[in-house]
This record gives C-alpha cells, sequence and structure tokens, in this order.
C-alpha cells in the first residue's frame, strides 16, 4: 500500500496518505465536480462501506475529508463529488485529470446496509450536495436490489443546475424497477417541469407510510425541518438516519475538534441515528 | 550527499518600484551597465507595498542580503508612498539590528528612472557587502536550506 | 477598595451604568480574576489589590456591544490603552464610565511565590514594603522584589482618560523605586551589547516562546478581528514553534503590528507564561519613534496621527541605522 | 532500592546519556522546561513545575508526518522516520506521570498512532517525588500520589540523597544499566533504613497534599449521565468572560493533545506536513469552509472543560482529563483555571 521511499520497513501511520491519481472528472453543477480517483497502479486505493469518508489532499494546500459517493460495488475506483467552497475545494476545481492528489482513509462508520437496513423499504432524502454520501448507499442497494425493499428518493436542489448526478438519476435509478425517484427545486424555473418547493414540504405532500427506513444527508437547515416533518408523518427517531460534518484533521478520533459530547464524528460517526443525536449536546 | 566547496553566491533579493527603480533597472541594462546576477528583482507597485513580512520571507527563503528601491523622496508616483516606506523600512532596520541581525544585510535606496549608473554601482556596492558578510544565518528558516 | 465598591453600587443603582468590570477574588489570594458584575450583590466579590494587574480595556470591546454603560476601574497605564482603542474606533467613550483608580505598582505573583510567601491571602502596598497577609500571619518583603518588571519602571501615574478617580489623585509622580520613569534602560542595555550576543540573548528568550498567543490575546493594541497569524498561508504559523527563525519571524511581526500603537502598558510580558521579556521588542520601536520622529507616547490622546501613518519630508533615511553604529 | 548522594547526580546523567537520550528539567533563561541534557545545560530539579509539561518528550509541540515533493506531477511521499533510538526522562512529578496515562488512552487506541507509540516504546521514564506539593496542587483529587509515581523508575531527594526504586521492567533495565552509578543498600539493615527514609517522606508529602486548599473538590457531579445539564449550565455563560481566548491552559496542561495538522511549503525541500499542538480555545478550531459551528468563545471555553471532565471520561472508563498539575491555575493571564469551573460546576461555589 505504502509508496513511500522507505520500502515497506516501516508500519505506516494512518496519517500517512496513499498517491491517488484522478483519472475522470465530470461537472456536475456550476460549483460541485465529481472526481474519480484510483492509485497508482490503475487499482481502487482502498474497500469501503457506504457512508465512509476520506482524507483527500494536495500537499501545500490542504487536506480535507469528504464523503465517498461511489458505491463499495464499484470495484475499479472511487469518487469524491466536491462542492467548490474554500481552499482546498477551489484548487480541486482547478485539477484535472492526470494530475495526482494524496487519499487516506477510509474512516468512520457507514450506513448499517448490511444489519439494521436488510430487508427494510428505504426512503433517502437529500439535499443539494447532500446527495454525495447517499447516492453510494443508493447504489449499492440497487446493485444487491434483492436484500431490501422498497426505495424511494426524494432530491432537491436550489435550481434545475444544482442536482448532482442529474445523468445518473434519470438514466440509472429511474428506470430501475422498484426505485421511486422525487425530484424537486427550490424556486421556478424554466425548462423545468417537475415539483417546485423545499424539500420538507414536498415530503410532506408525498405522504410517505411509515413502514420505511429513512437516511437523510443534506445541508443542516434541511435536515432539522425533514427531521421535524418525518415526526409529524409518524417516523419514529429510530428509524431515521443521517451523516454529519464537522472539521477534522486526524480522521481517527485523536486530534480532538470533530467531537459531538463524547462522540467523534470522524470515529464514531459521521453516520448517526437521530434517536442517538438526541442525546449529544447540540453542538453541530 | 556530495558536497563541494565552491564560492560563496550571495542570494540577493532587490525590491523595486515600478515607476522608478524598476526602469533605472532597465536602464542599467540596456546601457549595459554591469551588476553581479546575485541580484533578482521583484517588481512592485509602490516600495510602500513592502511590508515588512516580505523582507523577513526573502531572508527565511534563503536570501543572504534584501535591498529595498524605490523613487526619491518627493518624485513617488503616488506622491507619499515613499515617504511611509522609509519609516517603515528605518523601524524595522533598527528592529533587525536589534535582533542582532548583522547590519548591512539590509539596505533602502533611492533610484530614478534615469539613474541607471546609481542602479549599478548601488548593486555592486550591496554585493560587495554581503560578500563580506557571508551567509545569512542567523535569519534563516532550516526547512527552506538543502 | 471599600470607596470603589459603594460607588460602583451607586453607579448601578441609579442606573448611570448598566454593568461592572472590575476584578474578582480568587481562591488564592493572588489570583484575582477580570470579572463582570451586573447585580449590586454581586460587588461584594469585589477585589482591587496590587495583584490586580490584569488590564481590563481589552475587555471593552466585548462590553461596547452590550445595552448601556459599563463602568470600568482602570489604573494609569490601562487608561492609555483606552485611549488607544477609542481612537482606533475599537472602544466608545460614552458607553463607558471610567474610574480611575491610584495604583502603587502591580505584583508578579511568582516573585512573591518565589520569596517564600506561602498561603497568600492579601496584599497591600506600605511605602518601599509590601505587606503581605498569609495563613501563616503578616510578613513582609521589599516592594521592588515583588513588583512585575513592568512596574519597576513606572512610566507615570496620570489617568489620561477618566470620569472620576478614587484613590489617585491628577499628576502624581512615577514610582515608587529608583528605576521609576527609566523605561528604556533594559533596551539600551542590549542595544551596548556586540549583534552576536544580542542574537544570542533573543535567541535564548525567544526559543522558550511555546506560540500560545498569551501575548497577542492580552494586547489591548492587537483588536483585529482575524489575526495576520490565523492565516493558513503565512509562514510563520500561530500554533507551531517549528524553527528559531520562526520564533523571531513571530515576534517581530508581532511587535511590528503594535509599533506606533503599543502604550507600553506591559501585559504581554505580564501574560507570557515563559517570561519572554516581550516588551523589550516594544520599547525598543517605542524608543525609536522618540529619536527618529519625536516623542509620542501612543494613547496619551485620541486623535494625534500615529507614527507609522505619518511622515515627514525630512525624515531621517533607513541607513541611520548603521550610520549611528549599527552592528556595534 | 538504591541509593546515592545528591552532588553525584551529574555522573548518573552522564551514565545515562551515554548510551540514550537524557530529557531533564534544564534552567533557560530564567525558567525550567524539559530539555535535552548535555553536560553544558543546567538541570534544575528544585523548581516544582516545569512551565510546560513532559508531553514533549512523547507528543512534541510540532513533528513532521512526511515530506512531499512533486515533481513532474508526480506526488513522493516520504514519511518522517520514528523514534527508534532509546530515552530517558528524569525528573517527572507524579502528575505528569499519570498524565501520560491520559496521553495513552488517546494515542494507543485503534488506529494507534505510531509516532507516539515509537516513543513511548522507546522511552523509560523516571519520576522524582514531589518534596514541597504547592497550593497550586490539586493532584489529590484525580487519584494521583505525589508520594509514589508509579511510574517506570520512582525517585525521592531526601536530605542530600537520592533514592532511587525501579519498578517495571524497563526500570530494572535501566537500573541494571546504572550499577556504576547506583549503590545497592549495603546489607539488611541499611535497606530497611533507606525504605524508612522514603516512606517516611512519602508520609510527610501526603500530610502536606491533605492539606492544601484545593484538594478537596467534589468531583461527583462531573458523570457523563449529567452530560446534558451541565453542558446547558448557566454557569458557562459567568464562567468564561475574563477568557481572553489565549492557549496558555492548552499548551501548559500536560493531558491536553488536540492537534492540528498544517503544511509548510519550503519551496524547493517541498512541503513538510506537520502536525502541532492546538487548542479548542482558538476560534479556527472548529472553522471550516462553510462556518464554524463553536463561535463564541464560551462554547469554546465550554468545549475545553467538557471534554476534560465529563467528555473524556465517558470514553475512558471514568478517568478524568485533568491530573491536577496546576499549572493553569499558575499561568492562565485572566487567572481562570479548572478548579474555578469544578469548584461553581461542581456546586462548592
Amino acid at each position: 500500500m505504502c509508496e513511500c521511499s522507505c520500502g515497506g520497513k516501516t508500519k505506516t501511520d494512518t496519517l500517512i496518505p496513499m498517491v491517488g491519481v484522478i483519472t475522470d472528472i465530470r461537472t456536475e453543477t456550476p460549483d460541485v465536480k465529481t472526481f474519480r480517483v484510483v492509485g497508482r497502479g490503475g487499482k481502487k486505493l482502498f474497500e469501503h462501506m457506504p457512508g465512509q469518508c476520506a482524507m483527500v489532499s494536495v500537499p501545500g494546500v490542504g487536506e480535507a475529508m469528504f464523503s465517498i459517493t461511489s458505491s463499495p460495488t464499484n470495484t475499479e475506483y472511487q469518487e469524491f463529488s466536491i462542492k467548490r467552497c474554500g481552499t482546498l475545494t477551489d484548487y480541486l476545481h482547478g485539477m484535472t485529470v492526470g494530475e495526482e492528489l494524496t487519499v487516506r482513509g477510509p474512516y468512520g462508520n457507514a450506513f448499517p446496509v448490511e444489519t439494521a437496513l436488510k430487508g427494510q423499504n428505504l426512503l433517502f432524502i437529500a439535499g443539494g450536495i447532500g446527495l454525495a454520501p447517499l447516492r453510494s448507499v443508493i447504489n449499492y442497494v440497487l446493485d444487491k436490489r434483492e436484500n431490501y425493499g422498497t426505495v424511494d428518493i426524494l432530491y432537491g436542489s436550489r435550481s434545475m443546475d444544482d442536482l448532482v448526478q442529474l445523468k445518473e438519476i434519470q438514466e440509472v435509478w429511474m428506470k430501475t424497477p422498484g426505485v421511486n425517484v422525487y425530484l424537486t427545486i427550490d424556486r421556478e424555473q424554466e425548462g423545468w417541469d417537475g415539483h417546485v418547493g423545499f424539500v420538507p414540504s414536498y415530503l410532506k405532500e408525498l405522504e410517505f407510510a411509515t413502514d420505511k427506513t429513512v437516511l437523510v444527508c443534506g445541508p443542516p437547515i434541511m435536515i432539522k425541518f425533514v427531521l421535524a416533518a418525518l415526526g409529524e408523518m409518524g417516523f419514529e427517531k429510530t428509524q431515521v438516519y443521517t451523516t454529519l460534518e464537522l472539521r477534522m484533521k486526524c480522521g481517527v478520533g485523536k486530534c480532538g475538534r470533530c467531537n459531538i459530547g463524547s462522540k467523534y464524528v470522524c470515529k464514531d460517526g459521521p453516520v448517526f441515528r437521530c434517536d442517538e443525536i438526541d442525546e449529544l449536546p447540540p453542538e453541530y | 550527499m556530495q558536497v563541494e566547496h565552491t564560492e560563496f553566491r550571495p542570494k540577493i533579493v532587490a525590491f523595486c518600484c515600478n515607476w522608478c527603480s524598476y526602469a533605472g533597472a532597465d536602464l542599467a541594462g540596456s546601457s549595459r551597465l554591469a551588476y553581479p546576477a546575485d541580484v533578482k528583482i521583484i517588481r512592485v507597485p509602490c516600495s510602500c507595498r513592502v511590508n515588512p513580512m516580505f523582507i523577513l520571507r526573502a531572508f527565511q527563503r534563503g536570501a543572504d542580503g534584501v535591498i529595498l528601491c524605490g523613487c526619491h523622496p518627493g518624485d513617488c508616483h503616488y506622491t507619499t508612498g515613499n515617504y511611509y516606506a522609509r519609516r517603515r523600512m528605518t523601524l524595522l532596520f533598527s528592529m533587525l539590528d536589534y535582533l542582532g541581525v548583522e547590519d548591512g544585510r539590509t539596505r533602502v535606496e533611492w533610484v530614478s528612472a534615469a539613474e541607471g549608473v546609481k542602479f549599478s554601482a548601488t548593486m555592486n556596492e550591496f554585493v560587495a557587502k554581503i560578500h563580506e558578510l557571508g551567509e545569512n544565518v542567523r535569519l534563516e528558516d532550516l526547512r527552506c536550506k538543502n | 477598595m471599600q470607596e470603589l465598591i459603594t460607588r460602583a453600587k451607586e453607579l448601578l443603582a441609579d442606573g448611570t451604568v448598566s454593568r461592572v468590570l472590575g476584578w474578582k477574588k480568587g481562591d488564592l489570594g493572588w489570583d484575582p480574576e477580570p470579572a463582570w458584575f451586573e447585580k449590586e450583590e454581586d460587588l461584594e466579590g469585589f477585589v482591587y489589590n496590587p495583584f490586580c494587574g490584569a488590564n481590563l480595556s481589552k475587555y471593552l470591546i466585548a462590553a461596547g456591544k452590550l445595552e448601556g454603560r459599563t463602568l470600568v476601574f482602570l489604573k494609569p497605564c490601562d487608561t492609555y490603552s483606552f485611549n488607544q482603542l477609542v481612537k482606533e474606533h475599537r472602544v466608545k467613550k460614552e458607553k463607558t464610565y471610567i474610574i480611575g483608580v491610584g495604583c502603587r505598582g502591580t505584583l508578579d505573583p511568582e516573585k512573591v511565590r518565589a520569596a517564600g510567601m506561602k498561603g497568600i491571602e492579601d496584599a497591600a502596598v506600605d511605602g518601599e514594603t509590601l505587606k503581605v497577609a498569609t495563613l501563616y500571619g503578616e510578613k513582609e518583603m521589599p516592594l521592588k522584589d515583588a513588583l512585575l518588571d513592568r512596574c519597576l519602571v513606572c512610566k507615570g501615574k496620570t489617568h489620561v482618560a477618566y470620569d472620576e478617580l478614587i484613590g489617585a489623585q491628577a499628576g502624581e509622580e512615577a514610582g515608587p523605586g529608583e528605576l521609576a520613569g527609566d523605561r528604556f534602560a533594559g533596551v539600551e542595555r542590549l542595544e551596548a551589547l556586540p549583534p552576536k550576543e544580542r542574537f544570542a540573548f533573543w535567541q535564548g528568550q525567544l526559543s522558550k516562546c511555546i506560540r500560545c498567543n498569551a501575548c497577542r490575546n492580552a494586547c489591548p493594541a492587537c483588536s483585529c478581528l482575524k489575526c495576520v497569524f490565523d492565516s493558513s498561508q503565512f509562514d510563520s504559523s500561530q500554533k507551531a514553534n517549528a524553527d528559531t527563525f520562526e520564533e523571531q519571524m513571530f515576534h517581530i511581526i508581532r511587535a511590528y503590528h503594535v509599533a506606533g500603537r503599543c502604550t507600553d502598558c506591559g501585559e504581554c510580558s505580564r501574560v507570557c507564561p515563559q517570561g519572554i521579556p516581550l516588551h523589550l521588542l516594544n520599547r525598543k520601536f517605542i524608543r525609536d519613534i522618540n529619536t527618529f520622529y519625536g516623542e509620542y507616547q501612543a494613547g496619551a490622546d485620541t486623535e494625534s496621527r500615529a507614527p507609522l501613518t505619518d511622515f515627514t519630508l525630512e525624515d531621517v533615511e533607513p541607513g541611520i541605522v548603521s550610520k549611528r553604529g549599527g552592528g556595534r | 532500592m538504591y541509593q546515592m548522594k545528591k552532588d553525584r547526580l551529574t555522573e548518573l546523567f552522564q551514565a545515562i546519556s551515554g548510551t540514550k537520550d537524557l530529557f531533564l528539567p534544564l534552567r533557560k533563561c530564567d525558567q525550567t522546561n524539559y530539555g535535552l541534557w548535555t553536560p553544558e545545560e543546567v538541570f534544575d530539579l528544585e523548581t516544582l513545575k516545569t512551565v510546560k509539561s513532559a508531553k514533549d518528550c512523547f507528543f512534541p509541540q510540532s513533528e513532521v508526518l512526511y515530506r512531499c515533493k512533486t515533481e513532474d506531477g508526480k506526488i513522493s511521499i516520504d514519511p518522517q522516520k520514528l523514534c527508534d533510538r532509546p530515552f530517558v526522562v528524569f525528573g517527572m512529578r507524579a502528575c505528569d506521570v499519570k498524565a501520560v496515562e491520559v496521553l495513552d488512552r488517546v494515542f494507543l487506541s485503534e488506529p494507534v498512532d505510531t509516532f507516539y507509540a515509537a516513543r513511548r516504546e522507546h522511552g523509560t521514564i523516571v519520576s522524582l517525588a514531589c518534596h514541597e506539593p504547592e497550593e497550586t496542587c490539586f493532584c489529590r483529587n484525580f487519584g494521583v500520589d505525589a508520594a509514589a509515581s508509579g511510574a517506570d523508575v520512582e525517585t525521592w531527594i531526601i536530605g542530600d540523597s537520592l533514592y532511587w526504586k525501579p519498578l517495571t521492567e524497563k526500570g530494572e533495565a535501566l537500573t541494571e544499566s546504572l550499577q556504576a552509578v547506583l549503590e545497592a543498600a549495603d546489607g539488611e539493615a541499611s535497606a530497611c533504613e533507606a525504605e524508612e527514609t522514603v516512606a517516611r517522606e512519602q508520609e510527610a508529602i501526603r500530610g502536606v497534599i491533605e492539606k492544601l486548599p484545593f484538594s478537596h473538590l467534589d468531583l461527583s457531579r462531573f458523570q457523563p449521565e449529567n452530560t446534558m445539564e451541565l453542558f446547558d449550565s448557566p454557569l458557562w455563560e459567568e464562567l468564561y468572560k475574563p477568557c481572553l481566548a489565549c492557549g496558555t491552559c492548552t499548551f501548559v496542561c500536560p493531558t491536553c493533545q488536540c492537534y492540528d495538522i498544517r503544511d509548510f511549503d519550503s519551496g524547493k525541500n517541498g512541503v513538510q506536513r506537520y502536525r502541532c499542538w492546538d487548542s479548542c480555545m482558538y476560534s479556527d478550531f472548529t472553522m471550516m469552509a462553510h462556518g464554524n459551528l463553536r463561535t463564541s468563545q464560551m462554547q469554546r471555553f465550554r468545549q475545553r472543560f467538557m471534554h476534560k471532565l465529563v467528555y473524556y471520561p465517558a470514553n475512558n472508563d471514568g478517568l478524568y482529563s485533568c491530573v491536577g498539575c496546576g499549572r493553569c491555575v499558575s499561568k492562565c493571564p485572566a487567572s481562570l483555571n479548572i478548579v474555578k469551573v469544578i469548584k461553581k460546576l461542581g456546586g462548592e461555589a
């Protein structure tokens, strides 16, 4: 694994990254790009589970945690959907295919796809770039379709242009039997004949039955209102999973900054069941 | 590692204001007036653009001497920029001296666009001074050293 | 002290001020903490003694954002910082009510404790003597052995801004101690050394730095919302003392950023956990400004232009440093 | 138990430093801090508390993790070599020794921090009992015995003698290598005498500790089940007020372990990725591209103490992340400290 000059003599610390090569860049929206990354030999960097994250870095620029948006069932590469919003992401958006970066991970827990979610009807609710971690689960579920019940996907964004992975949504997810996709955008827009409105209100309109396990990810304000709406609709907190994001440096629960109470988002999270979050101090 | 004992080649950073000193350097060049190649010129819009941190940073990155050239007092393209620069550099140089950095590693010289001769003479003089002082070790960052 | 409490209660009661910024008794006698009082009864915990070294003016930046006026107790030195903050529009005078308190010098708890005082309960200055009430009875020590370094060279007892004075008179003399007023002796001693020794001195001192930023955060002149050292792009990182160069860079830049604005309140040296004489850097700038550009005391008023945002056509050239014998 | 005359300490240190690196409290520029001892350095075993703790010996304030170079678009990564030279830290007080246990729980839990683990593996701790504990000490509250640290070797300086007692295998090995300097107590009678002298000293130390003003704090409310109640306490608003948001408490603290990972771009030497101590008191501690989740100093202040007194114990079988060394008590520029927090929130004041 280690590609350093030590020749495999030292046990590599988890803080030492691997070199990754960008093999594909897709422009999803004006400010989101999806990067496909493999190891130098062309192989996948590591195995992960849906919901897990990795530290992506450009030496001299910065390092940050990103959720892995590709499914573990993909045996060739990992993908990261990255929104441009800071120093590192700005730099990443300027990179081209063939350039190298460093990756370490995977870190954190995963959605319980092989335990609690197995056999369940699933409802995915995502907003904006919040689709990134859920896409990993959705594709995992679609690839192992027989293990899960119905799949409903509710995805909203600011505008038509801000819908991430639209091509895959339309060409794969919408065409998979037993999968219902509901798209919405915040404001009316020319050329859009779908639903218009915020995700939480659309959710209430859709009147889902409560026999589903819900996976939510999106901006904090959306999560807040979605959770409230789910409560009104009769969902229990134990039926809802979400994934959190805080400032991280080490990724292994040691650098001390991504804690919410005694839990570290990088190690004990990022996936939490909503009743677990309720027991934590409201600092996220 | 191969160690070669060669003659000391100082690294000199010269911040030159765009309007006077850079043109002065240009004139020195086009007049074929020689000055050592050890001088690396950084063009700045005005001598007062030079933040004291720039000087320190140059030393950190391996400079052995730093010189700031600007328009003569009274001739600043922006009217007063070099007056501020003058105060700033006076205080900075005095502080560096106070910290025990060898006097002479820093210098300010006013060079107009017509003073190609002065530019080349100043640089020759400055480089000679740095040769005399030797390598900068008091203001070095070991992380940037070989 | 009772007088201060009574007056503070009056001002709270008649609504002149909404809160009081002062000091509160600590657990150990030598560690009073800066404290905010909002109710009259809270003021029972108020304390003012020579251990109250903290300069409260910096807290006024926060106080200015609150409703109503804040009563603050300022020692003579602290009022300079206050003026400087007013000048820089960080603090509004009309939001503040200043009671200038008398000062006979503030103490360095480490010095007092090092002199063998244990179980300190209270301290009072009596002329040249410090009387310390301890668990083991009343003890005495020479005041000059207990004062903070900054107070040994006291620059004056004049309050330059106040609404009223308690326990102080206008125009008091600097002191106590024979060094009073001689702020630049330390700088001059250093200047007289050969460069090599000066370098060794600073290298020794600055290499102790643990980059806790206490000097910056306690400094009333360091009032930037976002500090240059907080930038990840900056070459001298705020929290890693990675290289000796970086130590120098950090402290030169910090001192430079307050050059011409530093009132010499001495908080930086007081708060430094490693006892680095940071005031020697600030005073060097002050001294240079005085010699090159004329006497200037930051914070003496609220209008004058700071030396680094000003110039004259006849200013000395930077070459003066060598001419007057730089590199001695 | 071994014994030697105090005036032969330099000899002892020379013997140790012959084969290992020796870290000692050194007096430099009027302050005492741990540092690598060489015969030119002045050691100081009198000062009770070094400014910085001995944490540096195992978890240095800043250390390079790896170096990166990018050439022709290819990144090469060169990890920093792990510590492979045995070293001894001499003179650690019992509180600092306990603090190493606190750090161990963080760095040696999976995934193990190999940089720290290598130092722990190669380091031998020789503690020195606190002859005269001060009023700022409150180690008793955290189960620390200032008279017996439980380190690899325990030592006491009593009168003009140093008493040396190895406790662990590492300690025995070090003792073995120092036979020439250390004198085994001669005969049963004198062995007994040494034991007695040390026992008397220990009793005296413990007696003083009992009487210190902060030795009897009430920690009973700091339990994981009270997390929410403590977190929501209105007292934080009052407590944090004087805090200047500097990192003094964090950097002098022997148990604070938060770190930052940063890059230094040295130009031709490539990028050094290093880690350095960080402080939760700093505003950029939790700063992200899209904002900061701890926006006020109150929240940061609360985080520090909640972590030490509630969060850390919740994850570590009730072990507090404070050892009562009292450095924050004497060093905070605003005279804030954990004792004030414990008293106020613990219901004592």
